[in-house]
């Protein structure tokens, strides 16, 4: 079978964004159509890739599905493939995807048309981020990314939306232009940008320190990384809720996967040499805005400072380079891109309604809106990590994977699991429990159908991986191990060649 | 008999000035059918172009030259021409400069860049110099009512005429020098680093970089941009750049190229210097066309950077960076044209606002192009960076690909800027919509180039592959 | 079977969770019931078998986590220690969904209530049934959930929201070590399945490590880290804080978890991993000394708190000390005797002062209660019975398995076993003046409630009288029965699942020991009366004369404020200041703000250069070439 | 001394070119200094391109400094004719007036 | 050979002196008239070393067409004294000071420049060797200008038609009130354009009176 599943995977939705581009007609016909183009793009996409995660072949480590086109005649090669790691990035864009949309279409009050296109063409981006095999492809995904996101957040977003909108750009930028310089001196000491080569070749020890410096400014601002996280809190909470939701879920993890894909892949040496390094940062960011998040006022801030400390345990976990830290690290970001992805939506929610995301204009809301205190909280225990959650899962192999190579990081880390827990309930206390804050919030309506079914779903993943997140685990397994293998025998072949 | 076959396009076009003055003068009403014909006969020339053999050849005693990058120049020039006029044509009717001289001194100004680029020798290039500016300072000041044209014409001659002054001085210095004035000559005579020899280099780099606006040597670019009728400005920010970096290439890599020790320093710190400034000045900027002077002066700055690096590679990628640069600016430009009410013409940045609302398709067109001009991928902007750095990390010049990529991100603001102010910001009354076709197919054309470049990046490399110089 | 045990309370708290409202209040607390009943029912079968046959069997439901060496299974573990939590968990469970009914009539969250309950039954219960670290913790943070949920059920109360979540976190802290043991138990073991740690431990018990620069005994760090995870769940001294405010929860719930159940998962995590904890002589001791410090710091708080249900939180707290102290003398059978005895009384007195709290229309303070007890005779009998059991009164089951403590400490023959049987003998004496203090001040006397008529004190409904009843009958007869088959010298029942090195065994205890205590405990019954009845004037003089120790009892030893002081406040002061200091003030001033500012400032300098005089451009552009050209001179 | 070298008219262009820079630095006063400053340049080149002409016994330089001629005759008009409207416009050339574009 | 010299110092001062005159001098009209007397000096050192023919051009294309150009201009813009304000003198001095360390060090390595050459001998003007003056400077330059450079010749010329268009374009202005004459309209006038018979209401005219 020839059939290029990839592309289509990545495509499909930017066709549907050409057709919605092209539709013409009333305001109210144009939107009708636009949504449904959009539901059905996103939808069909993401049963696509439901296939393809069946047709996957878990028993090698190889790239599959790998699609090869001459693009710049001579040097670089349009080439996409995945293998064990992507597919469940891949999975999570076109699960997430659709549910944008739906919030999207619950929220956003004008210029649809617009927004859903942003949306579908952010999902295009975001897929290549995770399929592609050639280093500058990768980037262009990675970097084109911004463009949406930047609309997102600066046309829909709220009051102080501009700034936070240049923040994000502009900080995310600087982060990866030195990405592209590195990518460059790449071609020109290996000769190729290709990957899966790359993966292959063994750069010399001594570039790999800078070219992985490159990578990492590149990464430690896209995750983000303290000290500079600064941008996604303000992005967070200017953004509207679906694009909080794709910055949280998904462009967040591209930056996890990066790391994964080519820090590790690519600079062995060198990732051996700064894991210390990623460690500190890592554990400051979980302390250092677990104790911030502690103090927020704003729900969107907290989450946002939440999601930076999450991902610091990504971080450490992939630099931890064992099984169970990766694992771990990986599992950790389909579940945060999930858990982040409800909480996100569940403020979308109480903000569609009230329009105010203080924790303070808040305050009983269980006495009206009972269902969406039951969904909130099963996402608040996610996000602090309770056994059963998918958050556990990939929090407690982190742990257990950096454990076995520092134990001081690993204590460290875990004050952030009780930090994690006291912000989250207090959130959830505030917002959720108590006596009905104001007169005003008194109208404010429960869940309806879409959004339990949306909300729903997330809560059944996360259930589910939570405690049966074998089919994640089997996924990744092979390419894990290979990916670990490969490292350490590049490490040793440097090690070797350092010691003749 | 020969050799007017190969200026036959030159021939050409000096005919067809002379024979639509003669219209102009005599033909009541003449400027329309001038106009007409004037876009026609670029046209022509096209063809006439690219009927050319694609052997180098060398005509009156080795000192003109038809080879693949002047070809390629000269159709890269007609192309662009074309669209400017097109997409002026709006705006020349609706100010007080459509007059049939307009179209002719345009096209003399491009029968002075043809020399330009096909010049091997110093004394022809100084004459198609020459003949190119001088229609410049009468563009410039085209608008004589209009006090601010007329400043822009008179600030532009006299920064010109130094710097023409200065590159006669250094021309005047090769030639005593090597004792000649053919390219060829003197690249043989010059072998090594004489101090007088260098110093007519210095010389003619300034008088070059004055043209293509480079720092130091850039302070006309956003006062005559600013000042100049739109239609001009575009014409400025596109076609002569053209020509000027045709004639940069040719002058380091032919007569001067043994001495790339000595000029590569200066290159570097004209590129670095344009690119910083290119980005910081523009960030206060209010008025669209000078924050275009800017932007222009940056992204000299990168073209440049390719230059520096002293392989066919690099040529070669200042090449595309400089056909990307035009086919944005185009849009670029063409947007400007269109930010037109009741049939007046606005040039302040804040006029744009809220233009999403208005006018979604003309608020996309400019999104796409402003992205681009940021340099963001996937647009054709980014590639154009792309291949500079490319070139630029092979010869390992890390500093200058780390400067420019920050600088990248720096004028990413002020792209940004715009873009918020179109998309963000509350609207403003609409504008006119009855764009002229010319215009409209302009910005379509090259916004959708911008757009769907990454689909096929090979389309440019593999046109520009046979440029190989050095 | 097992599966039926472990997963009806699950389904029933989802059908009564999610489609309470559609099926009604009395449906869902029927199902619910119903559904904890059955699994009683079969709970108490296995005992049986266990109890008969030697009945044994690891269940492995599926792969939980699989990633590289680290293998995790969800199971179900059926081992003679696991039988008894069962047959705890479970039975406590049903009587108390009975009662919930009864207690629960004039709320309208019924439904959610039930399911919180079955849900915490559950969760309970894969606790107790993993055979692995890792569903262990599971459940433990699991019940710690369900605890967070019942705490805060009445989530209108601000106390309660605060206590839920002040319960949830200080079990953080417990689990953090927890966690951290689990962490050096897979790295050191390459497994976290009970048998194969236990296994090895012999062979690994002599290992020392390096753990954060400090050496130390695998096994003993292990342990300890372990122990701190237990010292939260059963709140010990130090992490005890929680649990006298989870009291403001429903009395079901306090009943249920904070007696009976959750709390004593701390002692059963002890005994569970009695194989490792045998190796370690250190952590052993820490585990007496810190059982001993809490039982006799409890009881000190307990003699004058006025809150019914808090000194009997206190008293719980007290009595996990006893457990806890047991098992570090390495009498683990005697701490999971007590464990089985006290769920029964400790239950018995919480649904007590249940009833006592419904009939004074949710009154809690024993001040404004007393001389009740003819108005309500079948409560006060139950409270009685459980004061007579708690207080160790003889042949009550408190009698067989507090004294059992205390004489195998003593028999212990340790220094620490002499200490801890001092003060075991003091705790209890302690612990006679307090409950009685209760009983009397709560009963008889004169009747001091302002709000109620004395005529509206009427007995709680039989819903809620006979479950207590079934109870009261528990924490009569548990000790006598069970005494020999848990603690008995020649006892089998234990099997594999306890570990002794030196089995201490307990043939001849000196009878003055055997004799003192039931003898103190008995004495004290008058000496509270006199104190608290009789002559109020002795202590209130006692009181001003030492009004220090007073109020250091009276606000728990100040635990609350050293913690608010020490960890609260510096951790919302320092989020402040990471906050507006670091991020905003620094990173964001210096970072992405500054650099825009200085590009800005930047920009205006180039934009000033731009002057717009001719001369000044030529100036530039000579200055430039001038430049240039002294550069290469020099160059 | 006595001997007239090439050195000393290229010296004499030299002096002439730098006072036309300086001539473009001190003028405070009229558009149409500049434009002599620079016409003042443009004969250093011309002497300049002459001797070296004559020194090197071949005529290209000649051939140059006639087509400068030429062009700075074309250019002196079109300048002038810019200053022209220019002072129509304003009604002054003074240097110090003309910056209304600037930034 | 002494003439020479003698000649080349005299004239070469006079050409500095007027040189620095023309920046100088503050009056506007003497500043051209001290260009035109720089032409005229250096026209006549060209004609010394034997170029006669780029001399005399000089003197009709500069002095005869460019100098009175400028002349031209500056009388008819009376610019002739301007009054010269000098709201900062300190700016001035800066000018002056850096202008002149601008220039003096652009000079200096001019010289450096110059005096890096290395010269083949003497400087033998053309006139003096006997081989070219059998034909005459204006011969020669004919010979090539006509033959090896007729492009560049011919685009001198497109060079003078833009110049020409380009002042013309600029500087010419229709006067609305300037009444032109056009034969060929007059000629073609039609009674029926020319007149009109209007009737004229009476009473209804102006009254001279109000």
């Amino acid at each position: 079978m020839n059939f290029p599943i990839l592309s289509a995977i990545i495509f499909i939705p930017l066709i549907g964004a050409l057709f919605i581009f092209i539709t013409r007609g009333s305001q109210k016909n144009v939107e009708k159509n636009s949504k449904y183009v959009a539901i059905f793009s996103s939808l069909t996409n993401f049963l696509l890739s439901v296939f393809l995660w069946f047709s996957f072949d878990m028993t090698t480590s190889n790239f599959q599905f790998v699609e090869k086109k001459i693009w710049m005649e001579g040097f670089i090669n349009f080439q996409l493939g995945i293998d064990g790691i992507s597919i469940l990035f891949i999975l999570l864009t076109t699960f997430i995807a659709p549910i944008c949309i739906f919030s999207g279409i619950q929220s956003i009050k004008f210029k649809l048309k617009e927004f859903l296109i942003a949306i579908l063409v952010m999902e295009t981006l975001m897929l290549g981020v995770f399929c592609s095999l050639d280093l500058v492809i990768f980037y262009l995904f990675f970097e084109g990314g911004l463009i949406p996101m930047f609309l997102i957040i600066g046309i829909w977003g709220g009051p102080k939306r501009v700034y936070s909108a240049f923040k994000f750009f502009l900080f995310t930028l600087l982060g990866s232009v030195l990405m592209l310089i590195a990518i460059i001196s790449i071609y020109w000491i290996t000769g190729t940008t290709d990957v899966i080569k790359l993966l292959d070749s063994k750069i010399i020890q001594e570039y790999q320190y800078l070219l992985w410096l490159a990578f990492f400014s590149s990464f430690a601002v896209k995750l983000p990384m303290w000290p500079v996280h600064t941008w996604l809190p303000d992005a967070h909470v200017e953004a509207p809720t679906a694009g909080s939701v794709i910055l949280a879920a998904i462009l967040l993890k591209m930056a996890g996967y990066g790391f994964i894909r080519f820090s590790l892949g690519l600079f062995p040496v060198a990732s051996d040499y700064f894991a210390p390094l990623i460690f500190t940062l890592s554990i400051v960011a979980i302390i250092y805005t677990s104790l911030v998040a502690l103090m927020q006022d704003d729900m969107k801030k907290l989450i946002a400072y939440s999601s930076v400390a999450h991902m610091g345990f990504v971080t450490i976990g992939i630099f931890s380079l064992t099984k169970q830290g990766l694992e771990g690290s990986i599992i950790q970001m389909i579940s945060h891109g999930l858990i982040s992805a409800a909480l996100f939506l569940c403020v979308g929610v109480v903000y569609d309604r009230y329009h105010s995301r203080m924790i303070s204009s808040y305050g009983g809301l269980v006495n009206i809106m009972p269902k969406y205190a039951l969904v909130f909280m099963i996402f608040t225990l996610a996000a602090l990590g309770l056994p059963g959650t998918s958050g556990f899962v990939g929090e407690f192999l982190v742990l257990v994977g950096i454990f076995q190579i520092n134990v001081l990081v690993a204590i460290l880390a875990s004050l952030g699991v009780i930090l994690a827990a006291a912000y989250m309930l207090w959130l959830y206390r505030r917002v959720i429990f108590g006596k009905l804050a104001s007169a005003e919030i008194k109208e404010m309506k429960d869940l309806n159908t879409t959004e339990i079914y949306v909300f729903a779903s997330l809560a059944f993943l996360i259930l589910f991986f939570g405690v049966y997140p074998e089919p994640l685990f089997e996924t990744v397994n092979i390419s894990v191990n290979n990916l670990i293998t490969n490292y350490q025998d590049n490490l040793n072949f440097h090690l070797a060649l350092k010691n003749n | 008999m020969q050799t007017i076959i190969y200026i036959l396009p030159e021939l050409f076009l000096s005919l067809a000035i002379m024979s639509l003055l003669m219209v102009g003068v005599f033909v009541k009403k003449g400027s329309k059918i001038v106009n007409l014909f004037s876009i026609l006969s670029l046209i022509l020339l096209i063809a006439l172009i690219l009927n050319q053999s694609d052997t180098t050849i060398k005509i009156f005693n080795g000192s003109y030259i038809i080879d693949n990058l002047s070809i390629f120049m000269k159709v890269l020039t007609l192309i662009f021409c074309f669209f400017v006029l097109l997409a002026s044509r709006d705006y020349v009717k609706n100010t007080n400069i459509d007059k049939m001289e307009y179209p002719i001194i345009i096209l003399t100004s491009t029968l002075g860049m043809f020399l330009m680029i096909s010049s091997y020798d110093l004394i022809i290039f100084y004459l198609g110099l020459e003949l190119q500016s001088l229609s410049l300072y009468i563009l410039a000041a085209f608008n004589r009512e209009d006090a601010k044209s007329n400043e822009a014409g008179l600030k532009y001659f006299v920064l010109s005429a130094l710097a023409s002054g200065l590159l006669l001085y250094g021309s005047s210095l090769i030639y005593g020098f090597t004792g000649s004035t053919n390219f060829e000559v003197i690249a043989a005579n010059l072998k090594e680093a004489q101090v007088g020899a260098v110093f007519g280099i210095v010389f003619i780099i300034v008088g070059l970089a004055f043209k293509v606006s480079l720092v130091p040597f850039h302070m006309w670019t956003p006062d005559v941009y600013e000042g100049a009728p739109t239609s001009v400005t575009s014409f400025f920010a596109l076609i002569p750049k053209i020509a000027a970096i045709t004639v940069f290439i040719r002058f380091m890599y032919v007569p001067f190229v043994n001495l790339i020790d000595q000029w590569q320093i200066i290159i570097l710190f004209l590129s670095i210097a344009s690119m910083i400034l290119g980005a910081v000045a523009a960030i206060g900027q209010t008025n669209i066309k000078r924050l275009m002077a800017y932007s222009t002066i940056g992204h000299m700055g990168y073209a440049l950077a390719g230059l520096a690096v002293g392989t066919n590679q690099g040529i070669q990628s200042t090449i595309i960076y400089l056909t990307i640069y035009l086919a944005m600016n185009l849009g670029a430009f063409s947007c400007i044209f269109m930010m037109k009410r009741e049939n007046v013409f606005y040039e302040n940045i804040n006029d744009l606002s809220g233009l999403s609302k208005n006018h979604p398709m003309l608020a996309f067109s400019f999104l796409i192009i402003l992205f681009s001009l940021a340099g963001i991928p996937p647009l054709a902007g980014f590639f154009a960076k792309f291949y500079i750095f490319m070139s630029v990390i092979e010869a390992e010049m890390y500093a200058l690909a780390i400067i420019g990529l920050i600088t990248t991100v720096i004028s990413a603001f002020y792209y940004l800027r715009i873009i918020k102010i179109i998309y963000f910001d509350k609207s403003k009354k609409p504008f006119d919509t009855s764009y002229d076709w010319g215009l409209k197919s302009s910005l379509i054309l090259s916004s959708i180039l911008v757009l769907i470049y990454f689909i096929y990046p090979s389309i440019l490399t593999n046109a520009v592959s046979a440029i190989i110089i050095y | 079977m097992e599966y039926a045990i472990i997963f009806l309370p699950l389904i029933g708290s989802i059908i009564s969770g999610f489609f309470g409202k559609k099926l009604g209040d009395n449906y869902s607390q029927i199902l619910t019931s119903l559904f904890v009943g059955i699994s009683a029912i079969l709970s108490l079968f296995i005992f049986y078998e266990v109890l008969t046959q030697n009945y044994s069997n690891n269940k492995s439901i599926y792969t939980w986590i699989s990633s590289g060496n680290f293998h995790v299974n969800w199971s179900i573990n059926i081992d003679p220690l696991t039988s008894v939590m069962l047959v705890v968990v479970s039975l406590i469970s049903t009587i108390i969904h009975v009662y919930s009914i009864g207690y629960m009539s004039h709320d309208k969250h019924k439904p959610r209530f039930m399911a919180y309950l079955s849900l915490f039954t559950f969760a309970m219960l894969t606790l107790i049934t993993a055979d692995n670290f890792l569903q262990l913790f599971f459940g433990w943070e699991g019940v710690g959930l369900c605890s967070y949920l019942l705490i805060g059920f009445w989530y209108k109360k601000p106390a309660a929201n605060a206590a839920a979540i002040k319960a949830f976190i200080v079990n953080r802290v417990g689990d953090f070590g927890f966690a951290i043991g689990i962490f050096l138990i897979f790295f050191y073991y390459g497994t976290v399945n009970y048998n194969e740690v236990f296994d090895q431990t012999g062979l690994l018990k002599e290992k020392e490590i390096i753990f954060l620069g400090i050496e130390v005994n695998l096994i003993t760090l292990i342990c300890l880290l372990l122990f701190i995870g237990a010292m939260g769940k059963s709140a010990q001294i130090l992490l005890h804080t929680w649990l006298p405010d989870a009291m403001e929860g429903p009395t079901p719930v306090s009943a249920l978890i904070h007696a009976a159940t959750m709390v004593t998962a701390g002692v059963f995590l002890v005994v569970r991993c009695s194989p490792l904890f045998e190796y370690s002589e250190v952590a052993l001791n820490v585990v007496a000394i810190i059982g001993m410090v809490t039982a006799f710091f409890a009881a000190t708080v307990a003699l004058v708190q006025n809150d019914i249900k808090k000194i009997v939180a206190y008293s719980t707290c007290s009595q996990l000390g006893y457990m806890f102290f047991a098992a570090g003398i390495g009498a683990y059978h005697v701490a999971i005797f007590h464990l089985f005895t006290h769920a029964f009384f400790k239950a018995l007195l919480f649904l007590g002062s249940g009833c006592v709290i419904h009939s004074f229309n949710d009154e809690q303070d024993i001040r404004s209660m007393g001389g009740v007890w003819k108005k309500i005779p079948m409560t006060y009998a139950l409270m009685l019975i459980g004061t007579l059991a708690l207080t160790g009164f003889p042949f009550l089951s408190g009698y067989y398995s507090k004294d059992a403590i205390i004489e195998f400490a003593y028999l212990k023959g340790s220094t620490i076993g002499y200490y801890v049987a001092g003060v075991g003998i003091l705790t209890a004496l302690l612990t006679a003046v307090y409950s009685w203090r209760l009983i009397f001040k709560t009963f008889h006397g004169k009747y001091n409630n302002k709000k109620n008529q004395f005529s509206s004190i009427k007995e709680s409904s039989l819903i809620m009288i006979i479950p207590s009843c079934l109870l009261a009958i528990g924490a009569i007869l548990s000790g006598v029965i069970f005494k020999e088959i848990f603690i008995g010298n020649d006892t089998l029942f234990w099997g594999n699942s306890i570990l002794f090195l030196n089995l201490i065994t307990h043939e001849h205890p000196p009878t003055w020991l055997i004799t003192l205590t039931p003898l103190l405990v008995i004495s004290a019954i008058p000496l509270a009366y006199y104190l608290f009845i009789k002559n109020l004037l002795i202590l209130r003089i006692f009181i001003q004369k030492n009004q220090f120790l007073y109020n250091f009892l009276i606000n728990k030893w100040y635990f609350d404020e050293l913690y608010n002081f020490i960890f609260v406040e510096p951790a919302k002061k320092v989020g402040l200041f990471f906050w507006k200091r670091g991020d905003v003030n620094i990173i964001d001033r210096y970072g992405p703000d500054g650099l825009s500012k200085i590009v800005k400032i930047i920009s205006d300098k180039a934009v000033n250069f731009q002057t717009g005089y001719l001369y000044h451009y030529a100036f530039v552009m000579l200055i430039g070439f001038s430049v240039l050209l002294t550069y290469l001179i020099l160059y | 001394m006595t001997e007239i070298s090439l050195g000393h008219y290229l010296t004499l262009a030299a002096i002439i070119f730098s006072l036309g820079i300086l001539g473009i630095f001190l003028n405070r006063k009229n558009v149409i200094i500049i434009l002599m400053s620079i016409e003042l340049i443009l004969l250093a080149v011309n002497i300049n391109l002459v001797s070296f002409s004559i020194y090197l016994q071949d005529l290209v330089g000649q051939v140059f400094t006639m087509f400068i001629l030429t062009v700075a005759a074309a250019e002196a008009s079109v300048g002038l004719a810019i200053i022209v409207i220019y002072y129509k416009n304003k009604g002054s050339i003074n240097v110090e007036q003309i910056s209304s574009l600037k930034g | 050979m002494l003439a020479h010299s003698l000649f080349f110092y005299f004239f070469s001062t006079i050409t500095v002196l007027s040189a620095v005159m023309v920046i100088f001098s503050r009056n506007t009209v003497y500043s051209v008239f001290f260009l035109i007397l720089v032409f005229v000096t250096v026209s006549v050192l060209f004609i010394m070393i034997g170029a006669e023919f780029l001399g005399m051009i000089m003197l009709i294309v500069y002095v005869g067409a460019v100098a009175v150009l400028f002349l031209f201009v500056v009388m008819m813009l009376n610019i002739v004294e301007q009054v010269i304000k000098r709201p900062s003198r300190k700016g001035f001095i800066n000018n002056i000071s850096v202008g002149a360390i601008v220039g003096g060090i652009i000079f200096l390595e001019l010289l450096v420049a110059i005096g890096g050459w290395k010269y083949k001998g003497g400087f033998i003007p053309l006139s003096m060797d006997k081989n070219y003056l059998e034909i005459s400077n204006t011969q020669q330059l004919g010979n090539i200008l006509y033959t090896d450079y007729i492009y560049l010749f011919q685009v001198a010329g497109m060079i003078l038609l833009v110049a020409m268009i380009g002042a013309i374009t600029l500087t010419f202005q229709k006067k609305p009130n300037v009444k032109r004459q056009s034969y060929t309209e007059q000629i073609q006038r039609e009674k029926s354009s020319a007149v009109s018979l209007v009737d004229v209401e009476s009473d209804k005219g102006v009254k001279l009176d109000d």
